[in-house]
């Protein structure tokens, strides 16, 4: 039986493993992909020091290799359920089933379906992209800087809260990195094309973390980013294939009309569809958002309702990198007690 | 002594339904046509209101502002936080005509007009609109077609297969006394036909301190103040 | 692109909606059987006749007062009771499937519901009052529908059965259609409505099953201006025609050949604004100056089922469909245009000063 | 041989000089105002006359002020412009004794070893003592040479660039006497009239031919004569204009707000020594454009930016500094005037409210209003002092109008000055307290309020201490206090707050103190000051006051406060906020 | 031939990007790059002297300078005093007075009002 089996390859999973491994526990890394890392593979750079997120994979990349951790890739986990002995069944996609003492879920996050906001035209119209689209170019192409159509974009402008804060998406929270990501995105931007005007339709900017305020006060005085306090309405083509944004400017208190040639989506953070499976297979506590339910906010915030059962990373709320890896560190502390205890 | 204005609101189920809690987003103001034409915010409406202040809102309720929204409601689709505005506003509307502050503002006082016209069409036809009450001299955006529509009326329909002020189904057909009488009790029990004596007496109070001519028919001066008076400063 | 088509694929699943496929109480439309009769009569027809359908149309059924009550006049415990009283007649027929003419009330009977479901309350209010007034009861329909959506769940069995198509007859080329549709079908309750309140299916469905083509344009989802008070009020009216005039400029790049629309309000404000507008400011939208012609869906469907243009009232609209007819390869008889039932010549309407016919 | 060469330039030079000078001198005069003409004649036949030769003798002769900054830089103007002075009149006396007639060509005492071989009686001791002087002079071209190549020994850190035109005539001023020397010397050689300097040192060793003698004279001459025709064109413009600046002075004259030609007179006067450079402290925000000199030269120039107009925090040390006592923080203001004076406000909004009557009206001030800690001490001892009072900005309350003032705006400032004048007046009252230098000052400077009393706080409080109305307990704590340049320049009040001080604490000394004070760098004066740039400034006033480390750092000023609050650790407290918290009342 | 119908079509307040005069706000930014960090906290017009005795907003003001409102912001900023607590209480140290000095200059420099 191995000591922790850890569902998840991404930066959470691996970094509890990293951690376990030096506490001297047995792990196994179940990951679904091909690859490690998870949602960091399609990131461009980091927030707030605009560091390349390889980086990070590489680092990990060697950690793995130093302390010989073992993963299985292209290994979905179908099940979990608890034996009577307190131990864990993991059955996966493939035939082969995992018996552990405990089981961390850092299975992480999905992004929000930007197409269920249709009135933002997603994949409707040519010019609107999400954040993550937007990090792939970047991470494709470092030097020029063109819109979807293949034009130098006279005017851009970033949406926050899509799919967050949101009745209609059914997500009532704060994704919390979307502000400060549209903030990095839009020096980017700036960079590459500085003739290109830049706008951010926000309602709230919340820029809650370690340089992040920094980071906003520079995209508006060096980069001349503005921003505008109001929620997109409703996105509309115009037939030469611009952008018709509909908004209200709140603090002036009148509708807002602005033509765009780049519509890009702030696209927010929802529980991974594993999640529901998880919760059905051994009834693991979820919250309202759908996202993993911790013991205890403060107190505990890596044990679930399941003795034994752990979490790491996303799979309880949006978290930057930042808050993910120290969250992963402390699933590993909080495991290590719970086996020797 | 002071009317708790909030508790009224509180009362109507629109209301419940349409204020759950207002982040003054202004996606609402954004896509609202009203808004665009006249000086006019519903989220700073709702923000008041959700401020359940007693004062603010009787201001409200004197003010010419509520009675821009067109009712389209284009702002439940949108808001992300399930308001309708568009309720909140119906809401202030019942409130202002039940307290008579209706007649306090220009756009108030046309309640007079549509009670007039579409109001008492309602009991008199059976239904809101008939060919007799889109007169051609108040309606003449309506054209020539309408106008030869309304001159040669039992022809037309008739040929379109409609039933006329006839007996039996069909379109524009003449409503039986015993269905018009049921509409009847249906507005006695529901307080329509208060709600109508109330715009009525209002109205009659108002024409006198605007010295206008006022009579139960629609032919007189305050009806046509009100149904064509425009100051022309709802856009500033 | 046929954006409805392509947002059709990605979220169709939340906008299913069911329609009963038979046995409808038919509600009138206060505005539609003013202005479009032969609609409403063309509607009965084709489900009756075409589609052998049942359709019950009540005499002793009235307005549902909803023009009144978005202008404040009729109070929701009113309007509900009157929208009661409906399922009572309903019930009474023996019926549990409501086909609704109107928008604004499809758009109340749908909030009605709604309402009695979050708040049971009000039903229960709702049922004395009715009581108390007409000594009637009543059952909640089975299923509401408005008369685009069972034209809609149709679409195919007509275009079987269809003469025309949506192509221009020259060309072969599929016509340039906008739509337009009422903001109450699907704006309070996108779910209720066919393809939801951003893209709806429910007129670009006929549409391209016609073999027309849909324009998507900015304003697409703009509302037509009727605006109640904004409208009935005649100081009010400059709202109302700004509005469709903000529509009418949006899709005029794209020179459709004409506009549909599911709702009786917005077919007689888009076509009677038309005029409006060119009288008032020598403005029209389209390239020959006659105006854009908007036409029902009951209307549009007639005609593709091959019935003559004059018997579906296209003549009693103030923008004059020949071009379109022509571009449709539809013959008319101009002779028979002005004529009452019989068949007797009526005298001509006047022409307006700059609005071509 | 052609005496004519040697005489014409000098003559030509001198007529054109005396020419544009008295020019100059009637023109200005006729520009002044007709207040301004009077006073002169009044001036004229009266002591001041004689104050103004005593100063021109102190300040244009010997340069007692700049002595007073750097000892050997003063020694420099003095030797050129004493010593010279002495060589013309010796030399005069010389020719007079020798053709022992008052008769006497006005070139002969200029060239005189050149005309005059023969001996006469007296003639070693006047070879003598003109060689001492010309020593002298030349010293003082020596250390001119010196404080191009090192100007650090001067004790100046930044000196002001040459333009070409400069650069001619002080080529011409530097090699007058060195060539006098050579000419004289050749002379000597052949005629053997020098004294102990000429006679010999310099051509011991080589032939002196006439015509070498004769070129020298020529040359001497030359240069004498270009130096006077550039003069008026070039910063030499300065030595006569400050003459003249210095009677108009004496007679009474004073800076109007508009820029006039007194002003213009003033622009001239200055020298461009450089001091002011170094009394700025903009130069701890690494700026070293906009200081008064470079403000004059653009003015002269004609191409003075807003940029730099505006970015002055208006503390007053470099007019503190300035040798010739120029009123630099007026002149500025009144550029500031010039340039905004088509966009003022009307303040149509302040309408007269009817004030209630008291013996004192308290006027807090906007800054005050925004230190309540300081606004509650005042009224605090007010109250313990049983004083009968008015608060008249209490709830509402209309600004001052200095910083209007200072940004150039003046006819809005009047709008409001009007405005609180009427509200004041109306209170009765004998006295205006104001615990607000900024207010303090345009109080002084430009309310007219008649016979009422207007008292900074500091003032105040010793008042009320002297005459028993409060008592006040000595904390013993170390105190060190911060002159505002409001107050202290600009109102000079420096000893009642320290007085007042010494009732609470120990007053520590610090290095800049009263007139010599440092700015804390919030001034409202400056318009473009970046907070980065102030904070540099900050923190090296807040070096200097912090040195002593005193338990609390005590300033008379809200704005001062709330600027050094932010920067250090210890108490910084306002006057009145001491006072209060160790007052007794009786 | 025009014909009356007793009202007329109304003009749109939407604001439309396209149309907004930038020449104020470059002008600003270009003479005081500070005025680009604003983040409308509101803190100006909360001490502000003149909002004591008027509706005077200098926050209002900074947006109607990006929508180019140039009529009204003239009314208002006759107001200002230029006192400065502004300057002191701004979180983003934005230099409030020259900015108000740069829009009295602007205004009339390039004749944005009559």
């Amino acid at each position: 039986m191995i000591d922790v089996l850890i569902i998840g390859g991404g930066i959470a999973g691996i970094e509890t493993a990293c951690s376990l491994q030096e506490l001297g526990l047995e792990t196994l890394v179940l990951e679904k992909e091909k690859q490690i890392g998870g949602h960091l593979n399609n990131w461009d750079t980091l927030f707030p020091t605009k560091r390349s997120a390889s980086e990070i994979l590489e680092y990990y990349a060697e950690q793995i290799r130093k302390k010989s951790i073992t993963i299985y890739l292209n290994t979905t986990v179908t099940s979990i359920r608890k034996q009577d002995d307190g131990s864990f069944e993991v059955h996966t996609s493939r035939e082969v089933s995992f018996k552990s003492k405990t089981v961390v879920m850092a299975h992480g996050f999905s992004l929000f379906n930007a197409q269920r906001k249709e009135e933002y035209g997603y994949k409707i119209y040519e010019n609107v992209i999400t954040s993550a689209d937007l990090e792939q170019t970047f991470k494709q192409n470092n030097d020029v800087f063109v819109n979807p159509m293949g034009k130098i974009p006279e005017r851009v402008a970033f949406i926050h809260c899509v799919g967050s804060r949101d009745e209609k998406s059914g997500n009532h929270y704060c994704s919390k990195v979307c502000c400060i990501t549209a903030v990095k995105q839009a020096i980017k931007v700036k960079q590459l094309s500085p003739q290109t005007q830049v706008f951010c339709f926000y309602m709230d900017l919340r820029l809650y973390g370690r340089g992040f305020e920094e980071m906003y006060r520079e995209a508006q005085e060096k980069w001349g980013v503005q921003f505008i306090r109001g929620r997109l309405s409703e996105v509309a083509e115009n037939i030469d294939g611009s952008l018709q944004l509909k908004a209200e400017d709140t603090l002036a208190a009148r509708p807002f009309k602005m033509s765009v040639d780049m519509l890009v989506l702030m696209v927010g953070f929802e529980a991974n569809k594993s999640t529901a499976l998880f919760h059905n297979s051994c009834g693991v506590a979820c919250s309202e958002s759908r996202f993993i339910q911790p013991r205890h906010h403060h107190l505990s915030a890596n044990a679930t309702n399941i003795d034994g059962l752990f979490t790491a990373g996303t799979s309880i709320a949006p978290l930057s990198v930042f808050d993910t890896l120290n969250h992963a560190k402390a699933a590993a502390f909080a495991i290590h007690s719970y086996i020797t205890k | 002594m002071e009317i708790d204005f909030c508790a009224e609101l509180e009362q109507d189920v629109r209301f419940k339904e349409g204020l759950k809690a207002c982040m003054n987003c202004g996606i609402c103001t954004a896509i609202c046509p009203a808004a665009e034409l006249y000086n006019y915010d519903p989220r700073s409406i709702i923000t008041s209101v959700q401020l359940r202040n007693n004062l603010q809102i009787k201001e409200l309720l004197q003010s010419e502002t509520i009675w821009y929204c067109g009712q389209c409601m284009s702002c439940k689709t949108r808001c992300p936080r399930g308001n309708t505005p568009g309720f909140i506003i119906q809401t202030l509307r019942k409130l202002s005509q039940q307290y008579g502050y209706f007649t306090h503002s220009e756009k108030g006082r046309q309640q007079y007009a549509i009670k007039k016209t579409v109001g008492e069409n309602v009991l008199k036809k059976g239904y809101c609109v008939h060919p007799d009450l889109v007169s051609y001299d108040m309606h003449e955006e309506q054209g020539p077609i309408w106008e030869w529509v309304q001159q040669h009326k039992q022809a037309i329909y008739d040929r379109l297969g409609a039933n006329l002020d006839k007996e039996g189904a069909g379109a524009l057909r003449k409503i039986h006394k015993k269905n018009l009488d049921e509409l009847q009790a249906i507005f006695d029990v529901t307080n329509g036909t208060e709600l109508y004596t109330i715009i009525e007496e209002e109205s009659k109070k108002q024409a006198e301190r605007m010295n206008l001519g006022f009579s139960d028919n629609i032919d007189n001066e305050y009806f046509k103040h009100v149904y064509t008076y425009n100051s022309n400063t709802h856009s500033e | 692109m046929d954006t409805a088509i392509h947002t059709e694929k990605e979220t169709w699943g939340t906008y299913q909606k069911h329609v009963a496929d038979d046995n409808y109480y038919y509600a009138r439309s206060c505005i539609r059987q003013n202005f479009f009769p032969a609609s409403e009569y063309m509607f009965l027809h084709i489900l009756r006749k075409v589609l052998g359908k049942h359709v019950y149309d009540d005499p002793n059924h009235t307005t549902c007062t909803g023009i009144g009550y978005h202008s404040d006049i009729v109070p929701f415990e009113t309007i509900q009771t009157v929208v009661a009283r409906h399922f009572a007649l309903m019930t009474e027929a023996g019926l549990e499937n409501i086909a609704i003419s109107c928008v604004t009330s499809f758009g109340i009977y749908t909030e009605i519901l709604e309402t009695w479901q979050h708040f049971p309350e009000q039903l229960e209010k709702t049922r004395e009052f009715l009581y108390k007034a007409t000594k009637r009861e009543f059952n909640l329909p089975k299923n509401i529908a408005h008369t685009s959506d069972i034209i809609y769940k149709f679409r195919h069995e007509i275009a079987e059965k269809a003469v025309y198509k949506l192509v221009h007859a020259q060309t072969g080329e599929p016509l340039n259609v906008v739509e337009h549709i009422g903001c109450h079908y699907a704006k309070m309750f996108p779910t209720k409505g066919i393809g939801g309140a951003e893209f709806p299916q429910v007129l670009s469905g006929m549409i391209t099953a016609w073999g027309g083509k849909v324009i998507d344009y900015p304003e697409r989802r703009h509302c037509c201006g009727f605006g109640f008070r904004n409208y009935l009020v005649q100081a009010n009216r400059g709202y109302s025609v700004s509005n469709t005039y903000k529509k009418l400029e949006s899709m005029q790049p794209y020179n459709p050949d004409f506009i549909l629309t599911n709702c009786p309000g917005c077919a007689m404000f888009i076509d009677k604004w038309q005029y409006t507008i060119a009288e008032m400011e020598q403005k029209t939208f389209d390239s020959q100056g006659k105006g854009i012609p908007v036409l029902t869906y009951e209307e549009l469907a007639a005609l593709v089922l091959g019935i003559q243009p004059w018997d579906v009232g296209l003549q009693i609209h103030q923008i004059q469909s020949e071009s379109l007819l022509d571009a449709l390869g539809i013959p008319y008889d101009t002779a028979l245009k002005y004529v009452d039932k019989q068949g007797n010549q009526l005298p001509l309407p006047n022409k307006p000063n700059n609005l071509l016919q | 041989m052609n005496d004519l060469f040697i005489i014409a330039p000098f003559t030509i030079g001198l007529i054109i000089l005396l020419g544009i000078l008295i020019g100059k001198y009637v023109v200005w005069t006729i520009q002044l105002s007709q207040i301004d003409k009077l006073r002169i004649l009044h001036g004229f036949f009266t002591v001041r006359t004689f104050r103004a030769i005593r100063e021109i003798f102190w300040e244009s002769l010997l340069h007692r002020n700049i002595w007073k900054t750097n000892p050997l830089l003063g020694y420099m103007h003095m030797s050129f412009a004493l010593g010279w002075l002495l060589l013309i009149i010796v030399g005069h006396i010389e020719a007079y004794v020798q053709a022992s007639s008052l008769s006497v060509p006005p070139w002969i005492p200029i060239f005189f070893r050149y005309f005059e071989h023969e001996h006469f009686y007296g003639a070693r001791f006047f070879a003598h003592t003109m060689d001492v002087l010309l020593l002298y002079i030349l010293s003082g071209v020596v250390l001119a040479y010196g404080k191009r190549i090192n100007s650090k020994l001067f004790g100046i850190k930044r000196t002001t660039k040459l333009k070409p035109k400069d650069r001619i005539s002080l080529i011409a001023l530097w090699s007058i006497f060195p060539l006098r020397l050579f000419a004289e010397s050749a002379t000597a050689v052949l005629h053997g009239n020098g004294g102990f300097l000429t006679s010999g040192i310099v051509f011991r060793y080589l032939q002196v031919t006439p015509n070498i003698e004769y070129t020298l004279w020529v040359l001497y001459s030359c240069s004498l004569a270009i130096f006077f025709i550039t003069l008026p064109f070039t910063r030499y413009m300065h030595i006569p204009t400050e003459v003249f600046y210095i009677f108009l002075k004496e007679y009474g004259i004073k800076l109007k707000k508009q820029f006039n030609s007194y002003s213009k007179i003033q622009v001239y006067s200055c020298s461009r020594c450089g001091i002011c450079i170094d009394a700025c402290q903009m130069h701890h925000a690494q700026i070293s454009n906009n200081q008064s000199v470079y403000i004059l030269k653009n003015i002269r120039d004609e191409n003075l930016t807003d940029r730099k107009l505006y970015n002055c925090l208006l503390c007053g040390r470099c007019e503190d500094a300035c040798p010739v006592n120029i009123n630099l923080n007026d002149l500025r203001i009144s550029q500031r005037i010039k340039s905004s004076k088509e966009y003022n406000s009307s303040y149509d909004f302040l309408e007269y409210s009817i004030t209630e009557k008291a013996d004192v009206v308290y006027f807090a001030g906007c800054m005050t209003h925004l230190t309540p800690g300081i606004k509650k001490s005042i009224l605090t001892v007010l109250d313990t002092a049983g004083v009968n009072y008015l608060f008249l900005d209490k709830d509402k309350g209309a600004c001052c109008g200095r910083p209007l003032m200072q940004a150039g705006q003046i006819e809005a400032a009047k709008k409001l000055i009007a405005y609180n004048r009427q509200q004041i007046l109306e209170s009765g009252a004998h006295t205006l307290l104001v615990s607000c230098p900024i207010c303090y000052k345009v109080f002084r400077d430009d309310y007219e309020l008649g016979q009422i009393n207007i008292r900074h706080h500091s003032e105040y409080f010793l008042e009320l201490l002297h005459n028993q109305k409060i008592t006040i307990r000595n904390t013993q704590k170390s105190i060190v206090y911060h002159d505002p340049c409001e107050l202290g320049r600009g109102c000079k009040v420096y000893e009642q707050p320290r007085e007042l001080l010494q009732s609470i604490g120990t007053l520590k000394k610090v290095k800049h103190e009263k007139v010599e004070s440092l700015c804390c760098s919030g001034s409202l004066g400056d318009l473009s000051l970046s907070m980065v740039e102030r904070n540099k400034i900050k923190e090296q006033t807040l070096e200097v006051l912090l040195k002593p480390n005193p338990d609390i750092l005590a300033t008379s000023c809200p704005l001062c406060k709330k600027t050094f609050v932010k920067g250090v650790d210890i108490q910084v407290k306002d006057i009145a906020e001491l006072v209060a918290e160790n007052i007794q009342s009786n | 031939m025009m014909k009356q119908f007793g009202y007329n079509s109304l003009k749109s307040r939407t604001i439309d990007y396209k149309n907004i005069n930038t020449t104020l706000i470059s002008y600003i930014i270009k003479n005081e790059p500070s005025f680009s960090s604003c983040i409308s906290c509101g803190s100006c017009t909360a001490t502000c002297s003149a909002a004591n005795l008027t509706f005077f907003n200098i926050r209002r003001l900074n947006i109607q300078i990006r929508l180019g409102e140039f009529e009204n912001i003239r009314q208002e900023i006759d107001k200002c005093m230029l006192c400065g607590k502004c300057l002191l209480v701004c979180p983003r140290g934005i230099n409030t007075r020259n900015v108000i000095m740069l829009i009295k200059k602007g205004l009339v420099t390039f004749n944005l009002v009559e």
